[in-house]
């Protein structure tokens, strides 16, 4: 569906008819008109395959052509070196991962190559790519298909990783991310790609600066920070604390590393009190980085310890139940900010 | 290239429809049951490719290994899988065979040596290497097949596996189930050479491309290259050629991606009715037997999904267990 | 050299002779020996090859024969998976993966499989296997081969973490390690490996439980908590600091995951000045999740925010000047430590 | 297999030479500076493999690519790496190539097309493709060429580029240098069916084992490749049988596991010497001449050691700088 005709629709209806993945779609198709360098690559990407199996990337390869725009076989090392390779020589390549468990398999292009080879070459090469992958619980794909790693790669030196959980923050970090000059993780919440929230697909110039994050809701009692769909989960969960008199102020970091120190801060001096939540497991998770600096520089100054939710000690089960309980959800985080505004 | 002594006698090939029969109804009870919305799930169909996992099964023992992806339930059922702590998995129940934490994709069960079902492409054959050495160590003369995907023939992994089993000379059979697509990405489109058999060579191991959908030729070579494994003669990669009926996900449009005519001839040849048909023409089994044989598969599956429906669901709690030997504190 | 030889030696000698090497080649030796069910694999590591780049695995193939102990191709991805098939079915292969960078090759074995097995299957198959790696900064091998990224594996339910900073914990570990009926990853510190710093072999019963840390010198003023190679940093730290007039407690963790809460909450209640080092980059390491941990469950005891020592944000440099600067040394810790305790 | 066009003339083979010895000199130089103590640095000596990157570097331009290894220092110099860059890299001093942040695992010099140097076995090979893909679509006839050794062919890096090379017909070169050994192994025990370049049917692309001491098969086999690839043909894969003459870290006791005659007599077909005495004897150089062109490398190397060990080392505050394009805040 072409961005005016989405507009237009929207214009028409009441409800919102945006998705996010129609504005990582606009957001691609706008920078490869805008930059001739812009490259794609990745599994069943192209046109003739779909345009990616939900079809983010569809209409690229037909508007853009097949040398810059390619579906590859199922080799993610190959994937994302020829990602690098590209990069070092004045290209930008988008690289898709399918999903995030599958940067396994290319943790060493990654973290060995793609995040080191400026700082080992001295600055004489860089590698500004920006790998796009899925991830995210709810549709029961179980262990292998569903863990959030940004962790893992915020613990890596020269490699960027953000998370929009919104159509608008989308299209405005895809297009930031696909500028930066160092390579970026751009996390996907499968789940809730059809979801609809905005009116209007943003403009092209629309772009949301790396490492900034959005408060989303201002407030003076608890402060919510979280990312993704934990994102989602938190706007419902602080909503329904307005009802109860608990005013929450909910920051969606947007960008995990380097993750907006500034901002967090801020919110929580005014606050004192802070919660915390991600999907991915929780011990060793970005809450704990988080935490562990926030507690050090307010130091004294905190009215309740900072409390932390996320993903179970486990894997991610099959079971729906179980995959319920497995992430935090709107309940939950409304319980510890209760709990905490006490 | 197989020689007589792997030809499948008459016994054999009742063997194999019998297990044909059941993938096949078992697939299509998966399809239905998804589509009545009694059961949601992420299926992977493998209608189509039934006389694969069939012919290599009835060259198998029970004691011997297989490990398996996503789209595998043909390989589980052909070697065994009993039916109700499979659709209790299936169901994420507590009676599923993995207590419903594994779901469609990892389930395993390893009274049958189904050890490893993996939703990683081409993790199958590093894993499989390993029960292949540890029959070697333990001087058994088990077998160790690896199923994997025409797509998957193009990962690291699989490469890593092929090498190490020639060099090791491990009891492992490497099945390329290539049904020549993967997810929506032709066989043509990204594999260099536009065969995955003939790369066996490199590795010096032998290989070969079979009609996975012919159950004589495809039992020969399975039967060849299980006795060359017992004999310690190495590892062999099978190239199975096939076709998947329904997409890569039950329910993606097939059509975005797949010429209609591609499909459709697929289809008229679907290889377990032409089976069948062959049993009765060559007097190896009468239609009434037959139709007795599909109508007690129907009655197990209908048992098993009755089974599964009303079968608990896991508590949250059990979240804390099977992560370590030790149950996780609460 | 044989345990008897090299207790001898020790015995006459009056320094200790004997190394973190040693104690590792002997606890191999020694389990091997006891348990027929053990395996071992990795590159270089059988006879005809050296027994290892370094030595640690020498003897252990013409001991117990080919088919037990195994050189391989370079084929990490196989290497691991060979080890997890193995571990299926009764076996207990310890794996070598010769440096943790190369780590980032066997992810997908590593975390989506091993670690992962023993839930998806219901706990129906378990994979009781050690990952032997090594790794460390101090010989200028630069960017790609000396990481230290137990932070990751942390991070994933389903698997151990464990470094040794001594021979006896060496042996310990590495005994309880393959005793364990779970995957575990056992870090080695490369440049140290020489560095005789006992005077006897460990007995063949010395077993040091994993999840236990050591307090190697118990203080009342500052606790340091550390491990590998910064332990022993630290303790020369600890003494430093013990002639300026601070008591120091220092906890070697031994394990990093599960690490000790009890031990660290104990002296950190005692002491309620903390210091963690580690080698890894300081960012979203293993002291994030530890100082998070303290900041929460000693909320408002504490004397002192808790002070985190890591490496830079870079990749490790090849320069010698850089390569010293990157990672924490006992001056630092020993500054760290005097800074706490005003 | 190489058509007369590809036979190097003699100009040709006096520059194999030229590059040859600089190589073999450069190599002799490290080993002395670290055993005198002047410089303390891990090394991986590349003694014995110098016809290799001097034939293959002959039929390449400078605006070509090469992404190389940790033992790799042949390549980068073959291919015009500047000598006082890359000394004061090694050195660790700001003046090197990478400000000292790289080392000898890392040396990159982009204006001459050496791009990438990894110290992680098969990494060169997606990477390579990488820049290949980059030629592709600027309509350049660049070539990319990806060094790796013998123990890198069955890391599953290699395998996916090699087949992503040939789908996509990318003007890859995979040069694998088979000194028959890795690290402490040899080549038969890890290699399944003892060949590399037998692989690349495999893939549909060329393959070919040449002599790689050998200057004129190795700069046909080359040149054959690069025309090849300029012509937009695809990869193709050289096998180039070699040895390494000081083991795999310079240091190790390489008796502990190779065999001393094996050593020896590769050392008496020491390929530098002997392409030397074949100049004068076909008249192509004199012994003065190259005796001259010697001194004159010898010289460049003393000049290019005086100027490292005299350069500034790097600052803890350097460690700020290059991580990101913006500097991490003090
Ligand atoms: C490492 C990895 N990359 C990508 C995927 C996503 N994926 C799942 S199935 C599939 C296609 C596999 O095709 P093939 O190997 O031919 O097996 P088939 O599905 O046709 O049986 C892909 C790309 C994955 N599961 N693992
Ligand atoms: C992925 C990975 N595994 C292991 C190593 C350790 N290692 C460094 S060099 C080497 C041997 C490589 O042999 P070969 O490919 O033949 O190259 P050569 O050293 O002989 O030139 C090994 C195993 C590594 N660097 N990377
Ligand atoms: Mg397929
Ligand atoms: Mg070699």
């Amino acid at each position: 569906m072409s961005d005016t005709e989405t507009q237009t629709i929207a214009k028409q209806s009441a409800r919102p008819t945006v998705t996010i993945l129609a504005a990582l779609n606009k957001a691609l198709h706008d920078a490869f008109a805008e930059d001739a360098k812009l490259l794609a690559l990745g599994e069943d990407l192209a046109d003739p395959e779909g345009g990616g199996i939900l079809g983010v990337t569809a209409g690229l390869s037909t508007t853009f052509g097949d040398d810059r725009v390619r579906s590859t076989p199922i080799s993610e090392q190959a994937i994302i070196g020829a990602a690098i390779g590209a990069s070092l020589v004045g290209y930008k390549p988008v690289a898709e991962i399918m999903l995030m468990n599958f940067t396994t398999v290319a943790m060493d292009m990654i973290v060995n190559h793609a995040a080191k080879l400026r700082f080992m070459s001295g600055g004489q090469t860089s590698v500004p790519i920006v790998i796009r992958t899925m991830t995210g619980s709810g549709f029961g794909s179980g262990g292998q298909h569903t863990d959030y790693l940004e962790a893992w790669f915020a613990h890596v030196a020269g490699i960027k990783v953000v998370a929009p959980s919104t159509p608008e923050d989308a299209y405005g970090l895809l297009r930031s991310a696909i500028e930066d000059a160092d390579p970026v993780i751009f996390i996907e919440n499968l789940p809730t790609y059809h979801n609809a929230t905005s009116f209007e697909l943003p403009d092209s110039s629309h772009r949301v600066p790396l490492g900034k994050a959005a408060v989303q809701r201002e407030g003076t009692d608890v402060t919510v920070i979280s990312y993704a769909r934990m994102a989602d989960e938190s706007r419902v969960a602080a909503a329904k604390a307005a009802e109860q008199g608990i005013s929450v102020e909910m920051i969606d970091l947007r960008t995990m590393a380097p993750w907006d120190r500034e901002t967090v801060l801020a919110s929580a001096t005014k606050t004192g009190r802070v919660v915390i939540v991600h999907e991915a497991v929780k011990e060793h998770g970005l809450g704990a980085e988080i935490a562990a600096v926030i507690s050090e520089e307010l130091f004294g100054k905190l009215k309740k310890p900072v409390k932390r939710l996320g993903g179970a000690f486990s894997a991610v089960p099959y079971s729906r139940p179980l995959e319920l309980a497995h992430a935090p959800d709107a309940e939950r985080i409304l319980q510890a900010i209760v709990d905490i505004a006490k | 290239m197989a020689t007589n002594q792997f030809i499948p006698d008459s016994a054999t090939l009742l063997d194999i429809y019998r297990r044909a029969a059941l993938l096949k109804a078992n697939d299509e009870r998966a399809r239905k049951v998804i589509v009545s919305g009694q059961l949601a799930m992420v299926y992977y169909p493998y209608r189509g490719q039934e006389i694969i996992p069939s012919a290599i099964s009835a060259a198998l023992r029970d004691d011997d290994y297989v490990c398996t992806i996503y789209r595998g339930i043909h390989d589980m059922l052909a070697k065994g899988f009993p039916l109700r702590p499979l659709w209790a998995e299936l169901a994420g129940r507590v009676t599923g065979s993995c207590k419903g934490k594994g779901g469609p994709m990892h389930l395993t069960y390893p009274p049958k040596g189904i050890m490893v079902t993996t939703g990683i492409v081409g993790s199958s054959a590093p894993i499989a290497n390993g029960l292949a050495w540890a029959a070697q160590v333990d001087k058994s003369d088990r077998v160790s097949v690896c199923n994997f995907g025409d797509g998957a023939a193009n990962i690291g992994a699989v490469h890593e596996a092929m090498n190490l089993a020639s060099v090791w000379k491990l009891p492992t059979i490497f099945v390329c189930q290539n049904n020549l697509y993967s997810e929506h990405t032709t066989f043509e489109k990204m594999t260099g050479g536009q065969n995955v058999s003939n790369r066996a060579a490199g590795y010096g191991m032998p290989g070969v491309r079979v009609n996975g959908n012919d159950p004589v030729e495809m039992y020969a070579a399975a039967a060849e290259a299980v006795a060359r494994a017992r004999a310690g003669e190495g590892p062999t990669l099978l190239e199975c050629m096939t076709f998947r009926f329904y997409g890569h996900i039950f329910g993606d449009d097939d059509a975005k991606y797949m010429p209609n005519e591609q499909k459709a001839k697929a289809m008229e040849n679907d290889p377990v009715p032409i089976l069948r048909a062959r049993l009765i023409s060559d007097g190896i089994a009468t239609d009434e037997e037959l139709a007795k044989l599909e109508a007690e598969i129907e009655e197990q599956i209908n048992d098993a999904v009755q089974f599964a429906l009303a079968s608990d669901w896991p508590v949250a709690d059990d979240l804390r267990f099977d992560v370590f030997e030790k149950e996780i504190a609460a």
